[in-house]
């Protein structure tokens, strides 16, 4: 990228089981509000545009965006809404600046999953046609993708509950997180069965909350902060819909997603070149696949990464250090706080979970659609 | 914008209140081979695709993850964008930026809606707050009611005036081979037809349609390169009002409003101190017949209080000297995620001069498009023949 | 081409998504206020002063927080209004509104912003217009929810007289 | 503004609900009136990929040809993966626990995800053999077959 975007400001609500103290509007108005006094800039004067990035079916809202538009400065000004997870917020609001057209642009995702059922939205998400009178839900597809992983891999309960041990943990240092726990791969193995093999607390859950960004192009960042985050590379790719299309265990678009953002930003070595992995596990086997799919082990091989330690905060190639979405992140900001969690590593402004290493490059993945259909990747870098 | 921003190419379907015989894949597609054709170019060369579409209208939860198939986005980056009736001019608009960002060369941009496979009215009565008028039920026909009774009210219109409107958009429907209501109707029509909500008649109210509409954007190079007759994006604008004062229905608001405050940025950009002198045909968003008065308005194409003057005397029609809608607009069609992309493809196709049956009687080098969604908020988009212009 | 005409297959399906609705701050007081005390409530701006209803966190004007309460009067004059002649239904409750019935926007005195509701005045164009004064009236105090519909409808003032 | 706190937090119970109707359109009539009248199950085949795609599209995904002819495929079918639900929720059309599974037909290159019954639950393996059971009254939708069986 000849010009350069970067994240000059995060504002995150402490994730919450639920929030019945405010309305969606007021919620996201937190994170607003704290962005722009932690960057001192005005709505009215320094922000040239607004992209959301919310669902009609989960907020109970035809048009979502309605409920935010003041909050959100949108008033005689341009605000945009993405679907997807968030993660495609910073996407599209990093073409945005690099068109030429906006300069400082606010980001915002915000979910309150306490207010309706994620099994019946989920279920709206499979094509009429064909899937949605069986019943499936996104708990009950990931159970068909990890049955597959394992029995393609050989990959075993206990590697996977480790995932949870390691995120739970993780989560304890992080302060806006859910949920977390000191717990061992047996309490897991015990915790009662949803989908099989899925259990309870491989499930990431429902939760409350809201996450503002605020990305500005190069001359304007360089003014509003020392500590810019520099947006070194971005990809995104959707995979086939119907369960029965791909092999469930496959990757293929989450590896064609990290290509394209590994060659804008010059990485020809993920593994050796990144230093902090912030991942979308909201359903734990999925840190394992998506770790695969980015490139940061041959495939099959993260459980044997995270058994001997090395995606731990200390260790070699930390992943989610802040304790992912298994500590509790509402599903339409899941890839935005991930984008916001791998740029407060490298600011080094992560608190409790920063990680012990010089992070130069981070990599934020955020999927939304079962099984992980359409992906998103954002590489983060300190230069 | 860092690169000029190029439509080589668009297409739509044949838009209909049925389309049984096709799946909401098999709707998106027909437009999307179109587009493909029409801009000479396949699939694979594509960088990118972009779909805008409202989740509620057909109850599909994501539905560019079910539409994969249909949209060509397998295995290619791309978004769902839903801003609402804007949604599709809005697509654009993400296109746009794709392109000029310099990431991608050729970008397709796809707005559709199946209305007859979702409850249009649930759904409507959905966009009010959920504490604050969702029970009133007053949804978007009482909104536009009262936009026509205050504009009778200040500027002394009478309903023949809408009736003029009704008319207007279906005798150029008539022209266009792919609008929906193809009516030859006179203005007693209009006048006797059904009343919904004073002072709004059956006839003075969009139809619910099935379709889609697709455009391919590209870059300057390659659009020079691959296309004869590029359409070129030289501005666009969004602006929102505020989510509980819908201004816009009392006509004669002091307020700075999102239509006059979206429209000023936009001419200013361009240098524009004469809209209907400087545009030469305009594709508006009219789900009623008196948001088309208002636009004139709004837009300066005549002052305060003056549009139904301007229909009055036939300033407006298809061969009069400020042609509005000669597509039929949203009037004739609407499939909600499509309307405002459709309002951008009718434009540059009249700038292409490739309207056929509704093709203006002029030389179209310049030409502008409103969008209108949610709680009052608009896209427009000011396209020309040649970068010159 | 002589075939049969075909078949064409659909599949109907209710799309039913229940919500628990938190009304948060600002609409909460409204509407506890309104349901136990008949009081109706609004914010003023710090800024430029507008007085907005529904109460809402932020003036979009200024971006500024509303953070002074106004009460308002019940009586207002009416901006703007329709008549429906569509049965439209309440998806609260599921039951039609019967039509025809008048429906308008009222600017409560003291408020810069109209509230939409229902006018209880025939549905006749000779007896209603713009500058019409009116009242609203509340559900009686045990059958209140706290909700919008606690609001019956407008009533218009006695002895008023078309402006001509 | 700390006098609103002293306001209990107000919440509303409501429903959003849509009587849709979806359209199979020209491949999916094909399959459904197949399916609902012969008890055959048809795929799509992309000449272009030489594969049979299952459920058949008028558009192969991946190469973007335009697909017109349809298979018959199956019925018996190979378990491709699988799980055991414990949950109730009201979009499911069977009481838990049950059992969801992706079978590959044979004759298809992809997998259709339905249930699976008549079998203990220690039983299922990925590689199970199975076939369909038919729903006696048949409407023209996916529950037509009504779960498929180990041979």
């Amino acid at each position: 990228m000849a010009d350069r975007v970067a994240i000059v400001g995060i504002a995150q609500t402490k994730f919450a089981p639920k929030r019945v103290d405010v309305s969606c509007g007021e919620m996201a108005y937190e994170v607003i509000e704290e962005v722009l006094r932690q960057t001192g800039l005005e709505m009215k004067k320094d922000i040239d545009n607004a992209i959301s990035c919310s669902h009609d079916i989960w907020d109970g809202q035809t048009i979502s965006n309605i409920g935010i538009t003041d909050v959100i400065g949108g008033h005689l000004r341009s605000e945009e809404k993405m679907a997807l997870d968030g993660s495609t917020a910073v996407y599209y609001g990093t073409i945005g600046i690099l068109s030429g057209e906006f300069d400082c642009t606010l980001l915002m995702a915000h979910t309150k999953m306490s207010q309706t059922n994620r099994n019946i939205v989920n279920n709206d998400a499979f094509d009429p046609i064909y899937t949605r009178l069986l019943g499936f839900d996104y708990t009950s597809a990931a159970a068909l993708q990890v049955r597959r992983y394992m029995y393609k891999y050989g990959i075993t309960p206990e590697q996977i509950a480790r995932v949870v041990v390691k995120n739970l943990g993780n989560a304890k240092l992080n302060p806006v997180a859910h949920q977390s726990g000191n717990l061992t791969v047996a309490e897991v193995l015990s915790s009662p069965l949803v989908a099989s093999p899925l259990r309870k607390l491989d499930i990431a859950p429902d939760t409350d909350g809201a996450v503002a960004m605020i990305l500005a192009s190069e001359k304007r960042a360089r003014k509003i902060t020392k500590n810019p985050v520099w947006i070194r590379g971005i990809g995104a790719c959707y995979d086939a819909h119907y369960l029965g299309d791909r092999d469930l265990a496959d990757v293929f678009a989450l590896q064609k997603a990290a290509g394209q953002a590994y060659r804008m930003a010059g990485i020809k070595n993920p593994r050796r070149q990144i230093d902090v992995a912030e991942v979308g596990d909201d359903f734990s086997y999925q840190e394992l696949l998506w770790m695969e799919g980015l490139g940061l082990c041959e495939r099959g091989g993260a459980a044997k990464m995270l058994e001997a330690g090395a995606t731990e905060i200390k260790g070699r190639l930390p992943v989610n250090p802040s304790g992912g979405l298994l500590g509790g992140v509402p599903i339409n900001v899941y890839g935005l706080n991930r984008v916001a969690e791998a740029a407060l590593q490298v600011m080094g402004q992560a608190g409790d979970h920063q990680v012990k290493k010089d992070v130069k490059i981070a990599v934020a993945q955020g999927h939304s659609g079962f099984c992980g259909q359409h992906q998103c990747v954002v590489v983060l870098g300190k230069e | 914008m860092k690169r000029n921003v190029a439509i080589i190419g668009g297409g739509q379907t044949y838009h209909a209140a049925r389309r049984h015989d096709v799946d909401q894949a098999e709707m998106v597609n027909e437009a999307v081979r179109r587009a493909l054709d029409d801009a000479g170019t396949t699939i694979d060369e594509i960088d990118a695709i972009l779909l805008g579409n409202m989740e509620f209208f057909e109850g599909v939860h994501m539905t560019d993850c079910w539409l994969v198939h249909g949209t060509g986005v397998y295995g290619k980056p791309g978004l769902k964008i839903t801003t609402g009736g804007t949604v599709g001019a809005t697509t654009v608009c993400a296109g746009a930026h794709h392109v000029a960002s310099g990431l991608f060369d050729k970008v397709l941009c796809i707005g559709f809606e199946k209305q007859e496979e979702g409850d249009t009215g649930a759904i409507l009565s959905g966009v009010a707050h959920p504490l604050w008028g969702r029970s009133l039920a007053g949804a978007a026909l009482g909104y536009f009611a009262m936009m026509g009774s205050s504009y009778m009210a200040n500027w002394g219109a009478t309903e023949e005036h809408s009736a003029m409107v009704a008319v207007k958009a279906r005798q150029n429907a008539r022209k266009n081979p792919y609008a929906h209501l193809k009516l030859d109707i006179t203005i007693e029509d209009a006048l006797n037809s059904r009343m919904l909500s004073y002072p709004i008649r059956m006839l003075d109210m969009c139809p619910a349609s099935n379709g889609a509409c697709a455009v391919v954007l590209a870059d300057e190079k390659t659009a020079k390169k691959r296309c004869k007759k590029p359409v070129w994006i030289r501005a666009m604008e969004t602006a929102h009002n505020e989510q509980f004062e819908l201004d816009w229905r009392f006509v004669d608001t002091k307020r700075l409003i999102f239509s006059k405050a979206c429209a000023g940025r936009l001419y200013k950009k361009l240098g524009v101190t004469k809209p209907a002198e400087y545009f030469d045909v305009f594709e508006v968003y009219e789900p009623a017949t008196w948001a088309e008065l208002v636009w004139y308005e709004d837009l300066g194409l005549c002052g305060p209080g003056e549009g139904f003057r301007l229909i009055e005397k036939g300033m407006t029609n298809i061969d009069g000297p400020i042609p509005v809608n000669p597509s039929g607009g949203v009037l004739s069609t609407n499939c909600i995620g499509a309307s405002a992309m459709l309002r951008i493809w009718e434009a540059a196709l009249q700038i292409r001069g490739d309207a056929g049956g509704h093709q203006v009687p002029k030389d179209v080098r310049r030409a502008m498009t409103t969008a209108y969604g949610g709680t009052n908020w608009t896209v427009m988009t000011a396209l020309s023949k040649t970068l010159n212009d | 081409m002589v075939q049969k005409e075909q078949e064409w297959i659909s599949i109907p399906m209710t799309v039913d998504v229940p919500f628990r609705f938190a009304a948060g701050q600002y609409l909460s007081k409204f509407m506890i206020e309104m349901r136990d005390n008949s009081k109706i409530y609004a914010v003023k701006c710090p800024q430029c002063g507008r007085v907005q209803l529904p109460p809402r966190i932020v003036c979009a004007e200024c971006h500024v927080k509303n953070d002074e309460w106004v009460e308002l009067s019940h009586e207002g004059t009416l901006v703007a209004f329709t008549i429906m002649y569509l049965p439209l239904t309440d998806p609260t409750t599921g039951k039609p509104h019967e039509p025809p019935f008048v429906y308008g926007s009222i600017r409560l005195d003291g408020s810069t912003s109209v509230l939409d509701h229902f006018v209880n005045v025939e549905p006749d164009m000779d007896k209603i217009w713009v500058g019409m004064r009116c009242r609203l009236v509340l559900r009686p105090q045990e059958n209140r929810i706290g909700d919008l519909s606690d609001i019956l409808y407008f009533d218009t003032l006695p002895g008023q007289v078309r402006p001509k | 503004m700390e006098e609103i706190k002293k306001y209990e937090p107000f919440e509303v119970d409501q429903h959003i609900t849509a009587q849709s109707r979806y359209y199979a359109g020209r491949m999916g009539s094909r399959f459904y009136i197949a399916l609902r009248d012969q008890q055959k199950i048809l795929g799509a085949k992309c000449p272009r990929c030489n594969k049979v795609l299952w459920p058949p599209r008028s558009t192969c995904g991946v190469c973007f040809s335009e697909l017109t002819e349809t298979v018959e495929i199956g019925p018996l079918g190979t378990v491709e993966t699988f799980t055991v639900v414990t949950y109730n929720e009201p979009v499911q059309p069977r009481k838990a626990p049950f059992i969801y599974a992706v079978i590959k037909l044979d004759g298809a290159d992809t997998g259709m995800a339905h249930f699976l019954d008549e079998v203990d639950f220690d039983e299922v393996h990925i590689g199970l053999r199975v076939r369909p059971v038919y729903a006696r009254e048949r409407n023209g939708n996916i529950l037509d077959i009504q779960y498929f069986k180990p041979l």
